[in-house]
């Protein structure tokens, strides 16, 4: 199977893209496509506690099983909002 | 051409619009005793540092569902109330909005809370991201972990809310 | 010319210069973090009346004095906030706004709370008055006694200000 | 002594005029205005209770001594801000 990940802010800094295209094993999970990514990108691996997940454009979980011409994306901590993000 | 009440852009936001867009809705003409507004800008300060300048980078069609998602968070919560969300992205320099929102109801009360309300929940699920440029470098702000069934993080933001 | 912070008059509000008013003060720029505003609407009914429009009247050198007893008291408890109060008078249409308000700080909370704190002050102190006209006759709406040393009146707005 | 009274809504329209000049013994006080205004306009002796009163544009209180050129006004209850008063 073929997916798209999608990287964003640090995410996207670490892999130097904001895109890639890889092939995943029938039966992956999301967590699937992670572990290989930190395989080939080891500082991703920071983020394994803070980052959200999303599958074709809608939030999702690690465990989420993936079919071909997913895509599935990788989001650090968000910032959006205000200015510099000071709480209240 | 009509102002779209959610929105990510380049372009600077313009509020008048965003408040056009709620007060002009159907059936609701007419029955608005109040609108509010909030706009968030670029501070020249952060933690200590002198910020020259922030890029913001969004995940669009994720973060277009997210505001969705708000808006019918809002509406549950307040009923009656009509809310606007424009975002913008890419570079934005100090005293620049960065985000823009307005907020239409009956009665002032809802409009200030689902108005505080949305702003708080954009800071935590919208997946829209800032890199700070100061002197002598830049860094990405990383806030919360997105997690829009957070029960705690939504109750959170009904209690800043103040409804 | 530099638009007022306080103004009473007949022509049309303009959020935009109320926000453009608070937010280049001075010292200030750069340092905002969040503009919010307010904008009352008259609304096509009262009490199960059917409201055709409004005619405000004024006590005007006393409203803006009350409007900077609202300014003082605002920035003694939100420091750093600035705000601008636009009341209109004469006769104002179904939509129309009555009074706009923008409230700017560094922080969202501030600027939300100052806001809301001046409308319900403005509502409690402002001799302002309202003379509704409905589908059978027309009326004054009567409120509260203003009372600006109303301790019990002010710790009220404060409270639903929610700082 | 010679003061102006201003009467603002329901109390102009008793009154019949928005300005009033009025003639008040020396040692009046702001409620020895009112009590002559409600001899002339009965109606507005409703207001006793609820209404504000201001001198020179000043918020003050009834027992409030007025000099010559004084300018006293009456205001009924007050209804400013957003359309048409809903609490909250």
């Amino acid at each position: 199977m073929r997916v798209t990940v999608r990287l964003f802010a640090r995410l996207r800094d670490i892999a130097g893209a904001a895109e890639l295209v890889r092939d995943v094993p029938a039966g992956a999970t999301i967590g699937t496509v992670w572990a290989e990514l930190t395989r080939e990108f080891p500082d991703m691996a920071d983020y394994a506690k803070s980052m959200s997940v999303a599958l074709n454009a809608d939030y999702a979980r690690m465990e989420h099983a993936i079919s071909d011409g997913d895509d599935v994306a990788f989001l650090p901590p968000v910032s959006g909002g205000e200015g510099t993000g000071i709480p209240l | 051409m009509r102002t779209p009440l959610l929105s990510i852009g380049h372009e600077p936001l313009a509020l008048d619009s965003l408040i056009a867009a709620v007060s002009d809705r159907g059936a609701a003409t007419g029955s608005d005793g109040a609108v509010t507004s909030f706009l968030g800008l670029v501070r020249n300060h952060n933690v200590g540092r002198a910020v020259t300048h922030l890029e913001y980078e969004a995940y669009e069609a994720l973060a277009l569902r997210s505001f969705e998602r708000i808006v019918t968070e809002a509406e549950a919560r307040w009923s009656g109330v009509r809310l606007a969300i424009h975002h913008r992205i890419g570079r934005i320099d100090i005293g620049g909005a960065s985000v823009a929102i307005a907020a239409a109801s009956a009665h002032r009360g809802d409009a200030f809370a689902a108005c505080r309300y949305a702003i708080e929940r954009i800071k935590q699920i919208a997946p829209i991201w800032k890199r700070e440029f100061f002197d002598g470098g830049d860094v990405w702000i990383e806030g919360a972990t997105a997690d829009p069934d957070d029960v705690a993080a939504r109750e959170r933001a009904e209690r800043v809310a103040c409804a």
